[in-house]
């Protein structure tokens, strides 16, 4: 099993290495970061200045290997706009998309996996049927129009939530629901089907046969062998939500680090922005690997071998 | 298995050719006729626009803006009722479906053909081509697209041809997942194997044993991709940067009427309405392509 | 099918039923759970402000942080427009590049350190040093140092002779307390920052939220002293996140909104909804200059026949609104040199076209056309110009981007606007876009001459005449489509009282309840 | 030793198919009763309804199936009218089954010590430690080497037979009164099975169960049945004690099933002519390289042991031996589906061993082969025909001409020339495997190899798929014929080679290796193969006519 996780890792960090160049040399092509970083009313001097002060006219694998060198001891520069430390204003705000991304996740599975068990144990019932209209639905609806909706049925026409902000639990309610709803369509159809596989497979009728209750049949024998690609999606597509969170932080006006991302994207924040799409690259490897290790413990096969 | 073994229906020698059972499976599907009637009509709505559209799409009239659908006390000058320029909203959404499907269409055309190439070629060789395939695929996962198609966009700028172009060269890797493991599958199976020892060349080998094997997972992957890439269009024109305007985008069309969602919430639930069914029709049509392509006709 | 029942009854409900809820009930009261009862004023912004240390930021927010929260020497009376003293009392012109100041004694800053010569000599010091970087040199670049006099009396010396002066000093100079700005720098700053204006800051999360209190022992100066007691100012970027908020109570007092969507808001009643002009205007800038290449607009006819083409009025009354009036003239009219005397352009499509087939253009043209904000107007202008037979191709940029395009290489056809720091003298839009610098496209000697004149001159009939000459030519040769002015909209709850102003900063220290 | 009283009675049970199937039951009117140490075997034909017998008893039925009449009645109860609850109540404490698959057979996410207790916690109260009593003794009884390390092993961590062995103990656990066995010695190994049919043999004693044994093979029901039925499509054609079903069978169906059995004792030859040498194989050497990780190489396996012989003109060479005996790596080999490591092949005196995988390409068309499985050696999205031409085509012939031959090929093979212009699945297992042959002979190979060919078809389609023996002599061809069952080995080949851990351990031919085997290995073989006491009674001639 260790021999499994550290070839794992390794892959892992070679991917996050590539990432981070890949991330580096895109998002340094984004227009000239000085007249960014003057603003809407500098000129002309103020714009070389800044070129100068900041760097921005020497090679780029220079900046490159001057950017990895300092990110790898967990500094990521200065803000082009907010002149505080990138690591501080990051550090801040994922608070807010972690939550958001936990809260997420959690809804998902909690709504997906029910659904997605209770369809595959009867297959063409009304169950099965409804959940197959939650996830065609969610495969359909798109994110920002969902959250519009929810916002005005249950923030101004109901009342009963907050419209936006983080400034109690009760701010992170629609966001969860619209965040989480985009990954319940993949989890729930994936663990139907691996229901189904497994429910037909000879080792549920051996246990079947061995007469134990269906209870048991199910939710010992196999669910647990069709949950273990779901560990490994449900990872994937937290992943995918954190970098998604920018659309819902958007709408929501939760300043998570996506809406962070937009922002500095359309403010060509530099180092703001090759921190957010390395950090959020690295928590989707991260996750990827946990979930390895995750299904390498649910799966003997894996941690023996 | 245990139908094989119990009964083994499937043993016994069918009268259908593959594509007919296919077929007789197909007008069976509730949610492929559902989803494939749907779709066929709003892409007959997008070819016959010009002959449908009551006005032209970039036709302003500054005096008319904002004037309510007929189901909200409009006119039927107006069944939609008009923009915030004063465009006939039933005209933009007409030609709006023209430019979803076409952004839908040519970004799943471009994944499909980086995605299939590098899919097949890693699922057929393994080795060492599996492992840096792999390895691509995983890079690929790890950007986190949004933001990646934001920032290039914000480079380039927004054109239809930009957005296309960035939505294609990102969305590959389910097509590279799925017709990687797809491959290796048929790959193991015999007949490739008599193909080879038949001394079939390796693209024949592809193109007559492989490529039709696999062809309904890509055709299902198509479908995603081609919904996923249509979404994506709207969030990026959403946050301002997705095909540029006077465009009659779908997703434009939201972006821009976002604008009056307290007041005016037709302006965006029209579109979103369009844009919801056109992605939920080709989602059913992609389910059903899978339900009735599968051998074992799960349903 | 069941599918699609559900479906369809999901999605219409917005359609119909959220729409007729909405303009029935939605807006029929705001609770009090927030506001006068606590007294607490909820505002937000819609830009994340990067600093609220006015050195480091070029957004309008953070100005408006800065009058409550700092004082300059002097200070803009933004009624009658006159310079009153402000930490300074009095003060006098030694010559053309030397200012004096008089300080005013027995003021404190938030964390109790005094106020004296020392600290605007260190603030002045420190902000003209480039090493510091500070975000928009301009504002400070025309100094060249400070010295002290007495402890409350300083001189400031000046690059060149700068007659706009007074105004900056009353608008982008905050005077900061030496030994604390040394102790913490422009960092400590930003998160903690000590001030000795009306209202003192309790907490900042950067760029999001910021909590302020009234100053109890704020000196007697031209500004107000702080009626109420908390701010509370959160950054909400959608616009309708705002409206929501104001509507359910969560917000007192938001600004920037939109004209369709405060049309509604003052239709619905129940809020207070004011439309206040600006500083700032839009144009229509065009490569005259030939930096593009070889490009049609270098042709004096095609920039006339661009002029006739767009119906300003037209847009102006169905888009712009509010107090927006169209232009003739390449500044705002509030601003001091601003000559209204200048050729003007009546919409004339068929004079337009007449142009363009003398021109040679008969058959028109495509061009490239950029723009930032106001999408519909930038679509309507383009509107305009496919009437005429000139094809234009939006796009759409942001700021920097565009900004950063038509430094490198112009920009063939662009729909720009430009606020002028609320500065109301031209001094702060001729130079930057006719003074050949990098946003120049017309790169009109004359015009660049007249500028200097105008800009370097103290003699207020010298300067009015030059920047006169220079905006006549920048008419006659058709530069610029001078568009119209913004203005801004603002939106609040019935019990704010607040009168906003044309410099587009609210002072919450104005700010009342009723 | 009949018991007056049956453990198991079945009484005209049906179950039918759900629409669409070929048929309207899948069982009808079926009467079958166990007793107690009584083993009674169902024999009959994939699709027969042998199966869903024992699952309609079990409870375990594809909800696709349902019983629509009759009862099963098992001590006096009958399982169709309780409740499934109770059923399972009764499963693995009255009621245990054996599975056909054991490498599936068991859930791979737990050990199988605790897959063995879960049955004493579902339905007794003993303590863990009596558990794991129990368990560790069920283990000793059926034959686990060091019970104490596979109680804590993990499926995949078991050999086939061992995990066998497990679901057996499983089945056993509860002494139950009714053990059913779905062919479960059909996925092992010749040695294995021997082995699992003897414990089965031993349970028969030493517990009081009856079993009812479902299975396909007449050598496994000659080594263990007391009684048999004979079933074809649903319905019990033929029931009766072994000695009277296996030598005096009346049923033509049974006769014809009976007579397709492959004899054990093949009959001396006329000793074939020396032929000139068709293939000559000298060195053949192959390993693998296990899948290295980032940081290592992969260890070399050897599959192969540098392997040396001939075959031939005309010959036909059988190449027998277990799973991982090297076999299908020899003859993979040979085509070039895999890369040699060493050695060298001649075919018509040239040694293609040294070509690279292009300059081996003309060769191809010397020596073909034919796969085991029907189903997956034919493309479903390719009609026959277009799998037909594909060899000639790519050998330059034109397709017309190619299309001509294939029809005339399908006529060879026995079949319907319109057979061209359909696809795979509108034909049967034994039809396409006779589609196979007939593309292999496309090419016109001098060599023909078929890998394991017929083992996954039935006996009879196996016996009408081996006629095509004939086809090889008319055609002048050499044969390779491998596979795991001897006695069609013996039915078949001319020479014998006998494989074991990629080494050739014996060459013969058929009748020396059969009758005086040298290598212990190979009479430890001969030695497990079922039905030794059975003679099969010679009715092939009778059964054809009745048949036709």
């Amino acid at each position: 099993m260790l021999r499994f996780v550290v070839g794992k890792i390794v892959m892992a960090a070679l991917v996050a290495l590539t990432v981070s160049i890949i991330s580096f040399s895109l998002l340094h092509l984004s227009g000239d970061p000085a007249v960014a970083m003057a603003g809407e009313n500098a000129n002309d001097a103020a714009i070389q200045a800044i070129r100068e002060t900041y760097g921005f006219d020497r090679p780029l694998i220079v900046q490159y290997g001057d950017w990895l060198f300092s990110a790898l001891r967990g500094d990521f520069g200065e803000s082009y706009y907010f002149r505080m430390p990138v690591t501080q204003i990051i550090a801040d705000r994922l608070q807010i998309t972690m939550l958001l991304g936990l809260l997420s996740i959690t809804f998902a599975l909690v709504l997906s996996i029910p659904l997605g068990v209770a369809a595959a144990l009867r297959p063409n019932s009304l169950v099965d049927r409804a959940a197959l209209f939650v996830s065609v639905v969610g495969q359909a609806i798109p994110s920002f129009w969902f959250g519009l909706i929810l916002i005005v049925v249950f923030a101004i026409d109901l009342r009963l939530l907050p419209a936006s902000g983080a400034k109690s639990w009760t701010g992170f309610v629609l966001p969860t629901i619209v965040l989480g709803y985009y990954a319940t369509p993949a989890i729930m159809r994936l663990t139907r089907t691996g229901m189904l596989d497994v429910l037909s497979a000879d080792y549920v009728r051996t246990a079947r046969a061995k007469g134990l209750p269906a209870r048991k049949v199910i939710f010992k024998h196999a669910l647990r062998n069709a949950i273990i690609p779901v560990v490994s999606l449900a990872a994937v597509q937290m992943g995918f939500m954190l970098g998604g969170s920018v659309v819902v932080e958007s709408v929501f006006a939760l300043h998570g680090a996506g809406y962070l991302a937009w922002e500095s994207i359309s403010r060509n924040d530099l180092p703001t922005m090759q921190a957010l799409v390395l950090i959020f690259s690295m928590f989707y490897i991260a996750f990827t690997v946990l979930a390895d290790i995750l299904n390498a413990w649910l799966d003997p096969r894996l941690r023996v071998a | 298995m245990v139908e094989m073994s119990v009964t083994a229906p499937g043993s016994a020698p069918l009268r259908l050719t593959p594509r007919q059972r296919a077929w007789k499976r197909a007008r069976r599907h509730r949610g492929l006729v559902f989803g494939g009637a749907v779709l066929a009509v709003i892409v007959a709505l997008a070819i016959f626009a010009p002959l449908l559209a009551p006005y032209d799409p970039y036709l302003q009239t500054l005096s008319e803006r904002m004037k309510p659908p007929v189901f909200l006390g409009g006119s039927f000058a107006h069944p939609l009722g008009t923009d915030a320029l004063g465009r006939d909203y039933l005209s933009r959404l007409l030609y709006g479906a023209r430019v979803s499907l076409f952004i839908g269409l040519v970004a799943a055309t471009i994944s499909a053909l980086i995605g299939t190439t590098l899919g097949v070629l890693a699922g057929y060789f393994g080795g060492r081509v599996d492992t840096v395939i792999t390895f691509l695929i995983n890079v690929r996962l790890a950007l986190p697209v949004v933001l990646v198609a934001l920032a290039v966009v914000a480079l380039l700028g927004g054109s239809l041809t930009v957005v296309v172009s960035v939505l294609g060269l990102l969305l590959w890797d389910r097509f590279a997942v799925v017709l990687r493991s797809a491959t290796r599958q048929v790959r193991t199976i015999e007949y490739v194997a008599a193909a080879e020892v038949l001394g079939a060349s390796l693209p024949r080998i592809l193109y007559k044993d492989i490529m039709p094997n696999v062809a309904n997972q890509l055709i299902v992957v198509a479908t995603l991709e081609m919904a996923h890439a249509i979404i994506l269009e709207a969030a990026l024109s959403f946050l301002g940067l997705g095909v540029q305007p006077p465009t009659p985008s779908w997703g434009l069309m939201i972006s821009e009427g976002k604008a009056m969602l307290l007041f005016q919430s037709w302006l965006i639930t029209i579109p979103g309405v369009a844009l919801f069914l056109l992605v939920l029709a080709i989602n059913m049509v992609g389910d059903g392509v899978r339900d009735v392509t599968t051998p074992e006709g799960r349903d | 099918m069941s599918l699609m029942r559900i479906a369809s009854s999901k999605c219409v409900r917005p359609l119909t039923a959220c729409a007729a809820i909405l303009s029935a009930s939605l807006f029929a009261g705001t609770t009090a759970d927030a506001g006068q009862a606590d007294d607490t004023l909820n505002a937000a912004f819609t830009k994340e402000v990067e600093n609220v240390d006015l050195y480091y930021t070029t957004a309008r927010e953070g100005l408006i942080l800065s009058h409550s929260v700092w004082d300059g020497l002097t200070y803009r009376d933004p009624v009658s427009g006159k310079y009153v003293g402000n930490l300074a009392t009095a003060w006098r012109w030694i010559d053309d590049t030397t200012l004096e100041f008089d300080l005013r004694k027995g003021v404190k800053f938030h964390n109790g350190e005094p106020f004296d010569a020392d600290d605007v000599v260190a603030t002045v010091n420190y902000v003209v040093d480039p090493k510091n970087g500070v975000k928009a040199p301009q504002n400070v670049n025309w100094m060249k140092s400070a010295e002290k006099v007495d402890p409350y009396k300083v001189r400031i010396h000046l690059v060149a002779p700068f007659p706009a002066a007074l105004e900056f000093l009353s608008s982008v100079v905050p005077i900061y307390p030496n030994e604390y700005y040394a102790k913490v720098g422009p960092s400590g700053m930003a998160t903690h920052p000590v001030g000795t204006g009306p209202y003192k800051v309790e907490s900042v999360e950067p760029g999001r939220h910021f909590v302020l209190k009234k100053n109890e022992d704020h000196f007697k100066g031209p500004k107000a002293d702080a009626t109420i007691g908390t701010v509370d100012i959160r950054t909400i970027p959608e616009v309708n996140t705002q409206l929501a908020e104001l509507a359910t109570g969560g917000l007192d007092l938001i600004w920037g909104v939109p004209t369709d969507q405060a049309e509604m808001l003052q239709a619905q009643g129940g809020f207070q909804v004011m439309n206040k002009e600006t500083m700032r205007v839009g144009y229509i800038t065009m490569d005259a200059a030939k930096r593009t290449g070889d490009t049609p607009m270098a042709n004096k006819k095609v920039r006339e026949a661009i002029n006739y083409a767009i119906d300003r009025k037209g847009i102006v009354d169905a888009l712009i609104k509010g107090s927006a009036q169209v232009i003739d003239s390449a500044c705002s009219p509030i601003q001091f040199g601003c000559d209204q005397d200048v050729k003007t352009y009546d919409y004339d499509p068929e004079k337009a076209k007449a142009l363009l087939q003398e021109a040679g253009y008969g058959d028109g043209f495509s061009v490239e056309f950029y723009a930032y904000r106001d999408r519909s107007a930038a679509e309507a202008l383009m509107n305009n110009l496919s009437a005429v037979g000139i094809q234009p191709h939006l796009n759409y940029l942001q700021y920097a981007a565009l900004a950063d395009k038509v430094r490198q290489d112009g920009i063939p056809v662009g729909f720009m606007t430009w606020g002028s720091n609320s500065i109301a003298d031209v001094s702060a839009i001729l130079p930057e876009f006719f003074g050949g610098g990098g946003q120049d496209q017309a790169r009109d000697k004359e015009v660049m001459e007249a500028i200097e004149t105008g800009d370097t001159s103290i003699d207020e009939e010298v300067r009015k005449e030059s920047y006169g000459k220079a905006l006549k030519r920048i008419a006659d040769e058709a530069y610029w489509v001078p568009l119209w002015t913004y203005g801004t909209n603002y939106a609040m709850s019935e019990e704010t009282d607040f009168e906003p102003t044309s410099d587009e900063i609210v002072r919450f220290f104005d700010v009342k309840w009723k | 030793m009949l018991d007056p009283s049956p453990i198991l009675s079945i009484r005209d049970l049906s179950v039918a198919l759900p629409e669409g199937g070929d048929r309207p039951h899948a069982v009808t009117g079926l009467s079958i009763d166990v007793r107690p140490r009584e083993i009674v075997c169902i024999v009959g034909e994939s699709g027969s309804g042998k199966s869903v017998t024992a699952f309609a008893t079990m409870g375990l039925l594809p909800k696709a199936l349902r019983p629509t009449g009759g009862e099963i009645r098992v001590d006096g109860r009958d399982l169709l009218s309780i409740s499934a609850k109770d059923h399972a109540a009764m499963r693995g404490r009255t009621l245990a089954m054996v599975f056909q698959e054991p490498m599936s057979a068991l859930n791979p996410c737990y050990t199988v010590g605790e897959q063995i207790e879960e049955v004493f916690a579902a339905h007794t109260a003993m303590s863990r430690a009596e558990r794991r009593q129990r368990t560790l003794a069920l283990m000793e009884e059926v034959k686990l080497p060091d019970p104490q390390r596979i109680h804590r092993s993990y499926p995949h961590q078991l050999s086939g037979g061992q995990r066998q062995r497990i679901v057996i103990a499983i089945a056993l656990a509860l002494d139950p009164r009714l053990l059913i066995a779905d062919e479960p010695t059909t996925a092992l190994d010749v040695t294995t099975q021997a082995q699992i049919l003897a414990l089965f043999r031993q349970l028969r004693e030493k517990h009081d169960a009856g079993i009812l044994f479902v299975t396909h093979d007449f050598d496994v029901v000659a080594e263990i049945a007391d009684r048999v039925v004979v079933m074809q499509k649903g319905r019990i054609v033929e029931e009766g004690s072994v000695d009277a079903v296996l030598n005096r069978p009346e049923h033509p169906y049974t006769r014809h099933l009976i007579s397709a059995v492959p004899r054990r004792h093949p009959q001396a030859r006329d000793t074939a002519p020396a032929t000139p040498v068709a293939l000559r194989v000298e060195g053949l050497e192959k390993s693998f390289q296990t899948p290295g990780t980032m940081f290592r190489p992969g260890t070399p396996i050897r599959a192969l042991a540098p392997a040396s012989f001939s075959v031939g003109e005309n010959e036909t060479l059988g190449i027998v031996g277990e799973s991982g005996s090297g076999k299908s790596t020899l003859v993979r080999w040979l085509v070039r589906l895999i890369e040699p490591s060493a050695g060298k092949v001649e075919i018509g005196g040239v040694d293609v061993a040294g070509l690279d995988r292009r300059a081996f390409r003309p060769y191809r068309k010397d020596i073909q082969i034919i796969f085991q499985d029907p189903y997956g050696s034919l493309n479903p999205r390719r009609t026959v025909g277009d799998q037909l031409i594909e060899g000639p085509v790519n050998f330059g012939v034109s397709p017309k001409a190619a299309m001509e031959r294939a029809r005339e090929l399908m006529r060879i093979v026995r079949m319907d020339e319109d057979a061209v212009e359909r696809y795979p699945v509108q034909f049967s297992g034994g039809q396409r495997q006779r589609i196979c042959i007939a593309r292999a002979l496309a090419v016109e190979p001098k060599i023909l190899i078929a890998d394991e060919a017929v083992s996954a078809l039935d006996v009879s389609v196996q016996k009408e798929v081996l006629k095509l023996n004939d086809v090889k002599t008319r055609l002048g061809l050499t044969l390779l014929f491998i596979t795991h069952d001897l006695r069609v080995a013996g039915e078949v080949c001319d020479n014998v080679m006998v494989m074991e851990k990629g080494e050739i351990v014996e060459t013969g031919s058929v009748v020396e290796v059969f009758g005086h085997p040298r290598h212990p290995y190979t009479r430890s073989l001969l030695d497990a193969m079922p039905g030794k006491g059975w003679d099969v009674p010679d009715l092939g001639a009778i059964a054809e006519q009745e048949l036709s």
